[in-house]
């Protein structure tokens, strides 16, 4: 018989393979990323050009944004595992099923959550922020994608293999997103009102703990109920 | 092949089996040990694929308990899956990847380490040559469930549960798979499986149940 | 009970990737085409360089910032230009089931992307001075962006889809689709009050600017155009080269 | 041989099968609406509770979140008719193809654009609009819904069959939402400040009634384009 | 069976298939009329799937003619598909609806009229008679296979196009869908198949066509 891989070989290709199905289409990479842009630009389109109005209303319209770009991704994480059957072999690997999850939810973020991170900046000069602010919305997005990208994947669990996915993944994930929303968009508009951010921040780093601990664990157990 | 060296055993005591609300399976009793081919037969919708599943430990049986050298499988969780290699309707193939990188991942999964000659020269043996380097959405059918199977080759788990694996395969490579599963059965593995098609397969132990109600 | 048997068939035709479609012709005479449209452009776009930075006169009331209008503008109208261009071939692609105008619908793409992205830059550059922000919610800054994004959604379609002639086919409907938004583009200024210029060129009024400065666009213009024309034919090239490797590669074994 | 069906009895049946197949998982059709309202609340969440702020946000907002829910239901549209293999059945229908999808769309809105427009005004008064700009922004999203779904449609056709599709619709999409958008919030802008409706509104009209004659046309052939 | 009146031919003239960059067949004729079976063989990733499709006017082939009673196939478009009944690998059902449903619906895509006790009657026939208002997702492969395949016993298309249609089923239903397809044939109906089963069928003009390369 032939020496067994350690589990961390395991989790590593588990990761390597999730980054290189989307890396092959590099369009679904660049997909989130360019929704990102197009729908913060819709925006100034509807309200007119103010660029007062705009400054007010920028952190809330860069957050939601994001969570909805996100959100928009989460229907990646396991449908298509679960249409081919890959997911089956999944559940009966010789590793938890926890860290396996846990690698699929780390590449998510990496390829869906970091690079909006990455450009938000950019479009916050759009809406004319100034500098302290696009730190502040860069910081708290760097935190609040990878809760998002956790919690989220609770709801992509729950809803495999149910049509309409698409939205009921919606319902199911915006409830529990409100908080990162609440804690991330305050941060930024307390730097606006000249205020210190770092309460909202430690509220969303305890979100983010919290989600770190609790949605591995429910999204395994979501999978093993989606293909019984 | 060393699992020979290990004496395993599946046991089914009164498994009961039901989907919906609807009674398949009633007090399922059996033992496959090394050698044995179970074959599971029965018309459309008896339950053969019900059964196959919660062998494997994806859904629970309604009642009755399944295990795996004396250990209820769903106490043992990885512990039993890492004996398991199941291949069910669906391929499990990643239609973005390569017939290798497809491979690759699976046997990761099941803890295998992978080796690119040998991956290599089992699809070629599968006549997969050409695709190899090709996404597999551009493989036809019975190409795509050629993929699936070659994880039969390359992985060493002592028991093999396949839901109709013949399907889709040409007349070779249905001669090719035959083979094969009885090398395995005649090396101590165990199979459990159903198919449609009229087959007999030549095992130390070649046990064929119907599901007929 | 009979049989066909079409192995013998195969066997005494053998079968010719380029025999179908006409790119056989076409990549030698691009060949040829492209080193002149290159020298052509170099010394046209290096003239009109030099007719907008040394030879027009100072304006008055923008003063030196004004000069980048040479590049806007010309830039400007090859990005909208470009994209009637791709979509008019995607539509010949459609009609004629013609491999090579798929390709250059697909070769156009990048070029006039690029000069969508120099307009926005050079734009923003020049609304800093002229209006105090880099970027304004205007109709037609507003509609060039769309342009873009246009640009990227025919990429982002084609890079989805592995199948070439489905690619082809798919982003050749969205082009087609998408050659709306240039007249709203070109007319915005004239739909909308807008804080942007209006036309100020037009071949059937007396032009409305100095003479050097027309020049001075219409050189840079026919430059770009050149410029295009060769890079379009480059890309073409490498994508039926590409293109038949690949076929060979299938054929070999 | 039996009498043939006509073709309105075709049409007939293509539409009611639509609506069957959604209200037998009636959380698909509640989804849309559901996320229209979330994410509504968001934006009030993302941005504290100032008032004024609210309604000069009000009409962007409310049509942009019409927008995004219109899109993410899109990916519905012909995505599981392309997977289960019944797009092979509708294009080799003896009827032409351009009419059933016509219905196809017909029923999208229905389902996912009608009950925007019913909602939308409860929302609105959530963000103190008054009743005539309620009334607004009722008529422009009856009209702006069905050029969404009809411009839509020729976004999910493209785009079957392909991984990663809500994202790419989404890019495919959102740029020929644009005009739509404009006029649609133009107009319940125009409103606010006092000044008629009606151009922005007829400006929507036309754009609909362009989307009715090319989207049918170019969603048939990207529909036979996908199944090639 | 009424259309045994009329006279059909389909013709394919040096038709080319061509996946991807790659050729599968080329330069193939032949001609079915009424009472053809025409049964196309080859190892999986030939083409015969693709050959199906073509003859469907589901894809155009790469060069080469394809015409029903003299006309091209794309020109006359609805005017064809209305004489056809493609049935392919993916059983063309949706799992929300229940069989009778879901045969109501394709049966109006080809223009046919529903008749809910004689639908009943077929779906019995084929064994479904539990599962006829159960949404079709609660079936079992096989029996969602019946589904797709009880419109060959409701439709009356001259010209039926079956992708590996034995799939999935038992013997018994095998067994009805062979004397089916023979009765079919024997009353001037004309089929295009393919499987990896070994059938005969007895028709009055059955042809073989093998893809191999
Ligand atoms: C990012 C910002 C900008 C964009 C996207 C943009 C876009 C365009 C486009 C699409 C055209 C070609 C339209 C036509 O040929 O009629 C154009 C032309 C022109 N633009 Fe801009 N522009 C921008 C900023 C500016 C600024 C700041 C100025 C100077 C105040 C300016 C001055 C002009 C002029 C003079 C023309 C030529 C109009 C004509 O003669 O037809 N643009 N621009
Ligand atoms: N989408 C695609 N893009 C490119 N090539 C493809 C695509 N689909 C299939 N092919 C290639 O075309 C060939 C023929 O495929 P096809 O599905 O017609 O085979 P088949 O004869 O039906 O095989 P099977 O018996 O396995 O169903 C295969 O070799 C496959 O690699
Ligand atoms: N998701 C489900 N919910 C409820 N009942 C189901 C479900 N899936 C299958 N069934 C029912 O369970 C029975 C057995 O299904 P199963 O798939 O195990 O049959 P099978 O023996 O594998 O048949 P086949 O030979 O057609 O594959 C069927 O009669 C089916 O109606
Ligand atoms: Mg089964
Ligand atoms: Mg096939």
């Amino acid at each position: 018989m032939y020496k067994e891989l350690g589990t961390f070989s395991v989790l590593y290709c588990v990761l390597a393979r999730d980054i290189r199905v989307a890396l092959r289409r590099q369009s679904d990479v660049a997909a989130v990323f360019f929704f990102f842009i197009i729908a913060a630009s819709l925006f100034p389109l509807g309200s007119g050009a103010d660029p007062k109005l705009l400054k007010a209303m920028a952190p809330s319209v860069l957050w939601v944004t994001a969570l909805l770009s996100c959100m928009l991704s989460l229907s990646r994480m396991y449908a298509s595992d679960h249409a081919d059957g890959t997911l089956e072999q999944i559940m009966l690997s010789n590793q938890p099923t926890v860290l396996i999850v846990l690698m699929k939810i780390l590449a998510h973020w990496l390829l869906s959550g970091l690079p909006l991170v990455l450009v938000a900046p950019l479009i916050g000069v759009q809406f004319n922020l100034s500098g302290a602010e696009l730190q502040t919305l860069a910081l708290s997005l760097l935190m609040g994608t990878l809760a998002l990208s956790l919690i989220g994947s609770i709801g992509a669990a729950l809803t495999l293999g149910i049509r309409g996915t698409g939205v009921l993944i919606a319902i199911l994930v915006l409830p529990l997103y409100i908080p990162v929303l609440v804690f991330g968009a305050g941060a930024v508009n307390a730097v606006s009102i000249g205020m210190s951010a770092n309460g909202a921040l430690s509220l969303l780093g305890a979100v983010l703990a919290m989600a770190l601990v609790f949605s591995p664990l429910a999204s395994a157990a979501a999978l093993r109920i989606a293909l019984e | 092949m060393v699992f020979l060296a290990n004496q395993y055993a599946l046991t089914a005591e009164h498994v009961v089996g039901v989907r919906g609300e609807r009674l398949l399976f009633e007090k399922l009793n059996f033992k496959c040990s090394n050698g044995t081919v179970l074959y599971l037969q029965g018309a459309n919708g008896t339950g053969k694929t019900t059964l196959l599943r919660t062998l494997c430990g994806l859904s629970k049986p309604y009642a009755g308990s399944i295990s795996w050298c004396g250990e209820n499988i769903n106490s043992l969780a990885e512990e039993y899956y890492k004996h398991v290699l199941y291949i069910g309707h669906l391929p499990g193939i990643k239609e973005d990847l390569t017939a290798l990188e497809n491979l690759q991942f699976s046997m990761a999964l099941s803890g295998t380490p992978f080796h690119l000659l040998q991956a290599t020269e089992v699809l070629k043996m599968l006549g997969l040559a050409r695709g190899l380097n090709l996404p597999t959405r551009m493989l036809s059918q019975g190409q795509k469930r050629r993929v699936a199977l070659a994880r039969l080759w390359l992985q060493d788990s002592p028991l093999w549960v396949l839901d109709e694996p013949f399907t889709a395969l040409d007349v070779a490579a249905t001669e090719l798979l035959k083979k094969k599963i009885e090398t395995f059965a005649n090396a101590g593995g165990m199979v459990i499986m159903t198919t449609h098609q009229e087959v007999i397969i030549d095992a130390p132990n070649f046990i064929q149940l119907r599901l007929d109600s | 009970m009979k049989n066909i048997d079409i192995k013998s068939n195969m066997q005494t035709s053998k079968f010719n990737w380029l025999q179908y479609a006409s790119p056989k012709i076409f990549y030698p005479l691009a060949g040829k085409l492209i080193p002149w449209c290159l020298a052509g452009a170099a010394i046209l776009i290096a003239y009109g360089l030099y007719l907008g930075l040394f030879v027009a006169p100072t304006d008055f009331q923008q003063g030196e910032g004004y000069r980048i209008i040479f590049v806007h503008v010309p830039a400007a109208w090859f990005s909208m230009f470009l994209y009637l261009l791709m979509a008019l071939y995607a539509g010949l692609g459609i009609v004629l089931n013609a491999r090579l105008s798929y390709m250059m619908a697909t070769a156009i793409a990048p070029t006039g992307a690029m000069f969508t992205l120099v307009a926005l830059v050079t734009g923003s550059l020049w609304g800093k001075p002229m209006w105090g922000a880099w970027w304004v919610w205007d109709a037609r800054l507003t509609s060039e962006l769309i342009l873009l994004f246009l640009y990227i959604g025919y990429f982002s379609l084609q890079a989805a889809i592995d199948d070439k002639s489905r690619a082809d086919k798919a982003s050749a409907v969205l082009a087609l689709v998408g050659a709306i938004n240039v007249p709203i583009i070109y007319f915005s200024v004239k739909w909308w009050n807008t804080l942007h210029q209006g036309a100020s060129v037009s071949l059937m009024n007396a032009p409305a600017m100095a003479a050097v400065m027309l020049k001075g666009m219409l050189v840079m213009a026919i430059g770009f155009w050149l410029y295009s024309i060769a890079v379009i034919l480059i890309r073409v090239r490498c994508e039926i080269l590409e293109r038949d490797s690949k076929a060979a590669m299938f054929r070999q074994d």
